[in-house]
């Protein structure tokens, strides 16, 4: 255990919310249990990698997978006003394959578009974690790639790809939406190759993800892997 | 004056001393009172019962020198109505003996005669 | 023993057809939406690149046995009207499983797989899928309304209430079709029709503004795969319906597959012009103007 | 044979000698006064004796040895022989429960005891009619004297209130009795009735006086202010003996009195009888005292015997049955019931909840009250039912309305003073209770029950009622002492072995009563054994449950309507019992039985006019030919009651809810079904010819329509899950209602599907939402959620309940919707039809609810570790499950031959062909959509297991939630207010008008009620003002 | 205005009054009667509108200075209260009685700078740092680059030029400075 993540353990219960501190309830015919929150509430599997197994049909599947890209609608930085404009006629980003679904349990393509705080990139995390295998992330702007103009912000990252498996980095302070159609291209030349595996990536490296995630998350108080 | 025989005098006696009473009693707040306008509307009513017995002329039912056992059928009044209105006294000696009775004891608990302190139990 | 097979031949035939044209009258349809919108729109071929992607996702997560089961009611749902319903008229292949029952099964079939989505949904945990499923269910109540006294009306006028022979009844040509011979019952029925389809303005059910798309808000994967499947082939089951009931029906695929897009095509066409009602406003709508035609439809023929 | 003579002799005589005792000394004079009395009552019982086995003829008395009118005769015969023993007996019961007051009180009081009886017994024997005044006046003293048995001044004044009425009561009686002789020249009873004083000159102004006075001492209302008074304040020994044996010897002085009275004055004295019956019962409604309420309740039944009396001329020879059985009853409960007061010593009504403490004293209660009531098997059941069968016969309709009117305002108090006691919470305790005191209440509770068993063998062989159930209710009973699984176990036997009596004759004779017969024994047995679950005695369930389930039976068997009624009342009190066992039932519990037994009155007034007709067996019901329309009306309202339609529903949502787990699907499941199968048997005997064609069921198919949307609308906003369930019952009858009224061949057989339908989904619900209330201690739906998880078994339940509820196939309740489809075009009742069919679908809403709230979304934290419903519960619940499926795969082997036993009534519609079923517009096969969607399930689910197998179980709050995640399953369960939209858009329909109207109408006789007891304002002056304003009213209406 | 500044300056105690525009001035007044001040503004002169509270760190006086920032939306004029309190207990009362808002502003206050509130609703909870546990990131003696380099993995090879030296470098090479 190293010590960020023995630091952690420590502080979890100061910084853990009211609700999910361990209580002991009442049941209904008058006997007590201590219900736990995060464990009862929270299923705390690690991710587990699935590989391809037949080549020629994961080509197949690869071609479908990069023609319909579900992307999740989340905002991360000013950078989210530049996909809107994606989908109005001029751009019309579906011909593409590519649409909005508002729930990460249905999208496959994460956007990170721009700047991400300590506390946006836990919600972020939370929201790749609840997305399926295979999933992209993309990440827009320079403050993805090295902090950008935020390099030496108390709050924001510098480099996604120390907490997120990223696939393409769409460069641009911000990109307009011809960058990001260019991103997506890139997306789909990967995911086509076979390369995008960034889902089995993070369950491959789960630990050092996680670690460096805890490492500027200092009040982590959920389970490791938000299914 | 010639009308007015005995029993119609009575008879109207009798009643009006029963409306007396009634008058007495529906109007008299005081227990004794009552009792009093009670105690007329008996006897008005046992005058009644006399007066109806009576038949002209004759005498009263009693068996002696003046009325001979065998001429009593001709010679006395009803006997039935006199013989009646002597229980009737006896009993309406008995209830006003009982009310005045519950009177005092009333009297005795409350400290009152007046009929309105004694309606504590209604509706 | 024999005809069975050959009959579940027939129908899987049927079915493969269905589903397909199902998808690609999806696909057709969002194009137009999209031309509409000055825009060029999704390849023809989307839907089936989604099923695809979704049916071969590598992971899933399950909340539980009802969640699993959820969309399977809800293809058993969609696949059921398929299957008691005759789609094409005069042709003994592709009359389904027909015999089992009449229109009244059909009605309350839909039923089925709406029960077993929202059971599967709510099993999820999911506040929005409640939420949406008690929009969906509030709105469908009064959306039966008018389709029933359409029903009662065709019944009435046909003195039957099987398919079969209410298609019989309308051949001979677009005069004899109910949209003529009964064009009250048949405005009422199309009006049910939008609330049927779900789309605006009674998308609220879905609302992805609001509730990030209602009741399959957990769903995904193979999952999701089975309830996109279901569409395809419920928008194809309840077009054909109504093609049955009100426009004459079909005796080949061609006209079937035209009738049942324009039927469709009726439902995308006002979806795109209008906005979103609210759950109370959609419920009485059906309460005002079709259910005054249903009424009218039915005191025509009593 | 000792001379009755003797009975004064003897009571003179102790009278006198107790005199000779000290004051001091009171166990011998007590011992010689109850040895006295004892010895009266051993004379009149000997006499009764003599007269019952060896028809005696009646014998004449004549005192001082000549023959009247010149000395006082008294007359033994059989009616003063009964009316001397009831008057003795309850003297000598008295003294025994007066024990302790006449030890205080020593031996004065013994002394007025023993010559009140004595007045009593000359007033019942004596021949003359000045006598007959003279030991009024001694036991109305005696009376007085024993008022003074409590010292309090309350009872001091009333005393005197007392004397001064009948003191004016006894004034004019005089003045009657002098009038009558003056036109007479008799006071000779048999010498006044040869002469008929009426045709005489003025005559008839002594008799009217003569009448009037002996109808004062009997309490009218509202001339019995003081009476009212003493029943409160006097002791309730004596208030026994007041109301029960000085009240019967002035009916018999009534009775001795009518054969000099002319006819219109019989309608006088029925209406006095009337307006004290009714105004008397009004008044009690609101009074909390329960001695007074006593007395009201007295005043009410000697109205009612006065009533009859002043019938007498309609009755004909049913008029002494009549009239004695009412009176036995009143005797025997109105005692008993004084008696109990005076042993639990509680003034409020609301504190007699102590009567629980002794069991024994709750059941004599229970006996009373329901012997007041008229219910079976007490004579009164007999009384009531003979006098409106006979008022009937004679087309007295307006003279039953207003009798069972009062009758009804009657029930009101004494069930709410029933409920108090079975229900409220106790709060003292109660002394320690003594055999002298128990013993005579108790003697008359089995008199209560011997008598109504006599009575009914004493009516003769039309009358016949089957007790077989009933004793194996009172065997029940009698064991209430030992543990619940023994009882269980035995109540179960006992239904099976009735079970095994009824059914296979049925099955053989008539297919539907067969239907219902195993819908209540089955579904009783397979209730009971939920029973198991519960640990302890569970005093009372069992006989109440049997109660009900041997009401149930008797319906089905009854041959004449008398037998349906005595089944019917039996059922509603068994239910009624039931219901208020809940915890919070007491007020659902009180609109229940008053409901019920609106219902029944409405029964008992149509079974009156179709025995002017047509007779007492229940299948002759269809030969009636006039009255047609009002006979079938009352039946079907009667009927709805139970049905809980639209209008009379109120009672029901609250008393299924609030009863027992088990409980619940017993009343809800099976006993609606009771007044299915009345409407059922009533509307087959209308004929087709008449139902077709009936603006009656044409009203009924409205009712039904609307009954189902707004039970189903209302159902969909509850938050409790069994009133959830309560509303859906009720929308379910409604859809049954509708369904028999359409009389149709498809109608009836869419509302058997129904019923057999409803029965057992019902009972699936409310068992499992039962158990897993046990389990989760709450109603509310919202504070449970994700119970999936913990109660699989019971989810598989709900959800198979809730499938066959709202219709969807494969399951039989498809088989209903497809009925009434085809059953409304054919029948041309589109638009309520389309009423019913919308109120179908909003069912979903509900369905979705109960299923989601519960067992769906959040698992709570406190129910995280509550375990799987009972097995008791589960083993009912699967058997129902295997029926339904049963039922849903061969649904033709019960319709077939209900659909054959239909078709000779209405006309043909359907055919079955195999398994399907073919209407004149459609068919269906309910066994290959079976079939189908069986394989259909199985392929789909195959596939998915297939593209998705490896699916990773996740816990409660894995849910997607914008990035963030749930804070408490409280805050992440959808439950509360769960249609809110909706509700804006619809919720105005279920706004509770009905429930307001019928409060309003209750408020309106309570306020009327509150108005009129302003009469009793407590003075005595008010009260004599009143006698003598009665008497000139009353003279001035008469002539 | 004029009047306004004049009257409080008598009753308050004020001092350095800076008149920044015609409808907008500064003045400053003691900790201790500040919230009096502010109250007074608001209920007797009707600056009833509060724009913002905001905090500077002067470091080298060891002083934090507040900024409330009032208007008067009648008159249309903004009144800017300055109070300066000690950095070590940097401890001022709350005002969130007056506006609902000021709580937030308090929040944030001492979220970013530590400065305390005593009182306000919801002091301690973060609007942005979950889980900080370093010295407030507004306080100048943070050094977020050192922060920013140690805890967020910076990418090797950043270059950082000044934009518009970059770029005219880039486009004008040959222009000399």
């Amino acid at each position: 255990m190293s010590d960020n993540t023995k630091n952690i353990e420590e502080k979890k219960d100061k910084f853990l919310a009211e609700e999910n501190k361990k209580r002991i309830v009442t049941g209904p015919d008058g006997v007590q249990f201590e219900v736990d929150p995060l464990q009862d509430y929270f299923c705390d599997k690690r991710p587990v990698a699935k590989d391809p197994k037949n080549k020629v049909i994961e080509n197949f599947l690869n071609w479908a997978r990069a023609e319909s890209l579900w992307v999740l609608g989340f905002g991360t930085g000013c950078g989210n006003i530049e996909i809107p404009p994606l989908l109005t006629p001029r751009f019309d980003a579906f011909r593409y394959g590519i649409q909005m679904r508002p729930t990460p349990r249905q999208s496959s393509v994460l956007i990170i578009s721009g700047y991400l705080a300590v506390k946006t990139l836990k919600r972020a995390i939370r929201s790749y974690e609840q997305m399926q295998n295979p999933k992209y992330v993309l990440a827009l702007g320079s403050c993805t790639i090295n902090g950008g103009m935020y390099y030496d912000s108390y709050n924001t990252i510098n480099r996604l790809d120390y907490y997120l498996p990223v696939d393409v980095y769409v460069a641009g302070c911000m990109p307009r939406p011809e960058a990001l159609l260019s991103g997506f291209n890139k997306l789909k030349e990967r995911i086509k190759a076979g390369r995008a595996e960034g889902a089995n990536d993070y369950a491959n490296k789960f630990d050092w993800y996680k670690a460096n995630q805890k490492k500027i998350i200092k009040d982590w108080n959920m389970p490791d892997y938000n299914w | 004056m010639e009308n007015l025989s005995l029993e119609i005098v009575t008879l109207i006696t009798g009643i009006a001393l029963l409306l007396i009473g009634i008058w007495g009693l529906l109007t008299q707040k005081n227990l004794i009172k009552m009792v009093i306008g009670f105690a007329l509307f008996d006897t008005g009513i046992h005058i009644i019962m006399v007066s109806i017995g009576y038949v002209k002329n004759r005498t009263a039912p009693i068996l002696d020198q003046a009325v001979k056992t065998n001429q009593a059928a001709e010679k006395i009044v009803d006997p039935v109505p006199q013989a009646l209105v002597l229980t009737a006294i006896v009993i309406g000696l008995g209830i006003t003996a009982l009310m005045l009775a519950f009177v005092l004891k009333m009297y005795q608990k409350k400290k009152s005669l007046e009929i309105n302190n004694f309606n504590d139990l209604k509706w | 023993m024999n005809d069975i097979i050959v009959k579940l031949l027939w129908t899987l035939l049927g079915l493969f057809i269905v589903l397909n044209w199902g998808l690609l009258m999806g696909a057709t349809m969002r194009k137009i939406v999209a031309r509409v919108a000055h825009r060029y729109g999704i390849p023809f071929y989307q839907p089936w690149l989604d099923l695809i992607k979704l049916y071969s996702n590598r992971s899933s997560i399950s909340h539980g046995v009802m969640f699993y089961l959820g969309p399977v009611f809800r293809l058993g749902g969609g696949l059921g009207i398929f299957l008691f319903l005759p789609l094409i008229y005069g042709s003994e292949h592709f009359s389904n499983f027909s015999w089992a029952g009449d229109l009244i099964l059909i009605l309350y079939f839909q039923f089925f797989g709406m029960l077993g989505m929202a059971l599967g949904a709510s099993d999820g945990g999911h506040p929005n899928s409640v939420i949406g499923i008690t929009r969906g269910l509030g709105q469908f109540t009064t959306v039966e309304v008018p389709l029933t006294l359409a029903v009662i009306s065709i019944a009435l006028q046909y003195n039957t209430l099987s398919i079969s022979e209410i298609v019989a009844a309308q051949q001979g040509g677009f005069q004899n079709w109910t949209l003529v011979t009964n064009p009250l019952a048949t405005a009422a029925a199309m009006l049910s029709l939008l609330g049927l389809f779900r789309e605006a303005p009674f998308n609220l059910v879905k609302a992805p503004n609001e509730v990030p798309i209602g009741p399959p808000t957990e769903y995904h994967s193979a999952f999701l795969g089975i309830l996109r499947t279901n569409g395809a082939l419920l928008h194809v089951v309840e077009a054909a319906l109504f093609m049955n009931l009100f426009f004459g029906g079909a005796t080949h695929w061609v006209e079937f597959i035209v009738k049942t897009f324009l039927v469709y095509f009726w439902s995308v066409f006002v979806g795109v012009v209008s906005p979103r009602f609210r759950i109370e406003q959609s419920v009485t709508w059906f309460l005002k103007i079709p259910l005054a035609i249903g009424i009218l439809a039915v005191i025509l023929y009593i | 044979m000792v001379g009755p003579l003797y009975i004064i002799a003897i009571a003179l005589g102790t009278a006198f000698s107790l005199g000779f005792f000290k004051k001091a000394n009171r166990n011998i004079p007590y011992a010689i006064m109850f040895l006295a009395i004892a010895f009266m009552t051993f004379i009149s019982g000997q006499w009764l004796y003599a007269f019952l086995a060896n028809q005696q003829e009646a014998i004449q008395i004549f005192t001082a040895g000549f023959q009247p009118p010149f000395s006082i005769s008294l007359q033994m015969g059989l009616h003063e022989a009964v009316f001397v023993s009831m008057i003795n007996g309850i003297g000598l019961l008295s003294a025994l429960y007066l024990y302790e007051q006449f030890r205080d009180k020593g031996v004065q009081m013994m002394m007025v005891f023993i010559l009140l009886f004595m007045g009593l017994n000359v007033i019942i024997m004596t021949r003359d009619i000045f006598n007959l005044f003279v030991f009024l006046e001694i036991s109305t003293i005696a009376i007085i004297g024993l008022i003074l048995l409590e010292k309090k001044e309350q009872a001091m004044s009333s005393g005197f209130k007392y004397l001064i009425a009948s003191g004016i009561i006894s004034g004019i009686l005089l003045i009657g009795i002098i009038a009558i002789y003056y036109y007479n020249g008799t006071l000779f009873i048999n010498d006044i009735i040869s002469s008929n004083p009426l045709l005489l000159k003025g005559g008839s102004v002594a008799v009217f006086l003569t009448l009037m006075a002996i109808v004062l001492e009997l309490k009218p209302f509202p001339v019995n202010g003081w009476a009212l008074d003493v029943y409160e304040s006097a002791h309730p020994g004596v208030g026994a003996i007041l109301s029960a044996a000085t009240g019967t010897a002035m009916l018999f002085v009534l009775y001795k009195i009518t054969p000099f009275i002319a006819d219109p004055w019989f309608n006088m004295i029925a209406t006095i009888g009337i307006i004290t019956f009714i105004g008397s019962n009004l008044l009690g409604i609101q009074q909390e005292n329960a001695q007074r309420l006593l007395g009201y309740s007295s005043v009410g039944q000697l109205g009612l015997i006065m009533l009859v009396i002043g019938l007498s001329p309609y009755l004909g020879d049913n008029y002494l049955f009549i009239g004695f059985t009412l009176l036995i009853s009143h005797f025997l409960a109105k005692a008993g019931l004084f008696w109990i007061a005076g042993i639990i010593k509680q003034k409020k009504i609301k504190n007699w909840s102590v009567l629980r403490k002794t069991p024994l004293l709750m059941v004599l209660f229970g006996i009373f009250i329901l012997t007041l009531l008229g219910f079976p098997p007490f004579p009164s059941f007999f009384g009531k039912w003979e006098l409106v069968m006979e008022l009937s016969n004679n087309h007295q309709l307006a003279w039953i309305i207003a009798i069972l009117a009062g009758s009804f305002l009657e029930a009101v108090y004494l069930f709410r003073w029933f409920g108090y006691a079975l229900k409220k919470e106790i709060k003292e305790t109660t002394s320690k209770i003594q055999f002298s005191k128990i013993l005579p209440p108790f003697l008359f509770g089995i008199t209560s029950l011997v008598a109504g068993y006599y009575t009914n063998i004493f009516q003769g062989d039309a009358y016949t009622i089957n007790y077989l159930p009933l004793a194996l209710v009172l065997i029940i009973t009698l064991i209430d002492f030992i543990s619940a699984k023994i009882k269980n176990s035995l109540a179960i036997l006992a239904m099976a072995y009735y079970g095994f009596l009824t059914l296979p004759g049925l099955y053989e004779n008539d297919f539907i009563r067969f239907i219902f017969m195993a819908i209540f024994i089955g579904g009783g047995i397979l209730t009971l054994i939920a029973g198991y679950a519960y640990q302890g005695k569970r005093k009372g369930f069992y006989p109440a449950a049997l109660l009900m389930f041997a009401g149930l039976g008797g319906i089905i068997e009854a041959q004449t309507t008398l037998q349906f009624f005595f089944a019917w009342e039996i059922m509603t009190f068994g239910s009624y019992l039931l219901i208020i066992r809940g915890k919070h039932s007491i007020k659902h519990g009180f609109s229940y039985i008053l409901f019920s037994l609106g219902g029944a009155y409405l029964l008992l007034m149509a079974f009156g006019l179709m025995n002017a007709q047509v007779g007492m067996q229940i299948s002759a019901l269809s030969d009636i030919n006039t009255h047609l329309n009002l006979i079938f009306s009352l039946l079907a309202i009667g009927f709805m009651t139970k049905m809980a339609s639209l209008g009379l529903h109120i009672w029901l949502p609250g008393a299924h809810a609030e009863a027992e787990s088990d409980v619940s699907p017993m009343v809800s499941a099976i006993l609606l079904k009771a007044g299915v199968f009345g409407l059922l048997i009533t509307i087959l005997a209308m004929g087709a010819e008449y139902a077709q064609h009936s603006t009656l069921l044409y009203i009924l198919g409205w009712i039904g329509a609307l009954t189902a949307l707004v039970g189903n609308l209302a159902a969909s906003f509850q938050e409790d899950a069994k009133r959830l369930l309560a509303y859906s019952s009720i929308g379910q009858l409604g859809y049954i209602l509708f369904a028999y009224a359409m009389a149709t061949h498809l109608g009836w057989v869419g509302g058997f599907v129904y019923v057999i339908n409803h029965f057992a989904f019902k009972a699936v619900l409310f068992l499992t939402i039962g158990a897993v209330v046990l389990r989760v201690g709450t109603h509310k739906m919202y504070e449970m959620g994700g119970l999936i998880k913990r109660m699989p078994l019971a989810f598989i339940a709900v959800l198979i309940g809730i499938i066959t509820l709202s219709g969807v196939p494969p399951l039989s309740g498809f088989a209903g919707k497809w009925f009434f489809y085809h059953a409304l075009i054919s029948k041309g009742w589109y638009f309520q039809g389309a009423v019913v069919l919308f109120a179908g679908i909003i069912a979903f809403l509900y369905c979705f609810r109960l299923i989601q709230s519960i067992f769906l979304g959040q698992l709570k934290d406190n129910h995280r570790k509550v375990k799987e419903i009972s097995i008791w519960f589960i083993i009912p619940i699967y058997t129902l499950i295997i029926g339904i499926m049963i039922f849903s795969a061969r649904p033709h082997w019960i319709l077939q031959p209900i659909s054959e036993y239909i078709a000779p009534y209405f006309g043909r519609e359907l055919t079955w062909n195999g398994s399907t079923a073919i209407a004149e517009m459609g068919y269906w096969n309910g066994e290959w959509i079976m079939y189908i969607i069986g394989v259909m399930f199985v392929l789909i689910l195959g596939w998915l297991l297939y593209t998705n197998a490896k699916a990773q179980k996740v816990k409660q709050f894995n849910i997607v939630y914008s990035g963030e995640r749930p804070f408490t399953p409280e805050t992440t369960h959808i439950a509360h207010n769960m249609y809110a939209g909706y509700s804006k858009a619809l919720g105005f329909i279920v706004e509770p008008y009905i429930t307001k109207l019928w409060n309003n109408m209750s408020d309106a006789i309570v306020q009327l009620g509150g108005l009129t007891k302003r009469i009793y304002n407590g003075n005595g002056q008010t009260y004599a003002f009143y006698i003598i304003a009665y008497i000139v009213i009353t003279f001035f209406l008469v002539f | 205005m004029k009047e306004i500044i004049q009257d409080i300056k008598k009753r308050f105690n004020c001092t350095d009054e800076i008149e920044q525009s015609k409808t907008q001035t500064y003045i400053t007044v003691k900790k201790e009667l500040a919230i009096a001040l502010i109250t007074h503004l608001r209920d007797i002169e009707g600056f009833t509108h509060l724009v913002l509270l905001t905090a500077v760190d002067w470091i080298e006086n060891n002083q934090f200075q507040l900024t409330y920032m009032l208007n008067n939306p009648t008159k249309k004029i903004d009144i800017g209260v300055r109070v300066f309190i000690n950095r070590e207990t940097a401890t001022m009362d709350s005002a969130h009685h007056l506006w609902e808002q000021m709580a937030t502003y308090q929040r944030e206050l001492k979220e970013m700078f530590g400065i305390d509130f005593p009182g306000s609703p919801r002091l301690n909870e973060p609007f942005i740092l979950e889980g900080w546990d370093n010295i407030p990131p507004y306080r100048r003696d943070f050094d977020t680059l050192k922060y920013a380099q140690e805890t967020f993995f910076p990418r090797e090879g950043r270059e950082t030029n000044d934009p518009a030296e970059f770029m005219k470098k880039k486009m004008y090479p040959d222009e000399e400075k």
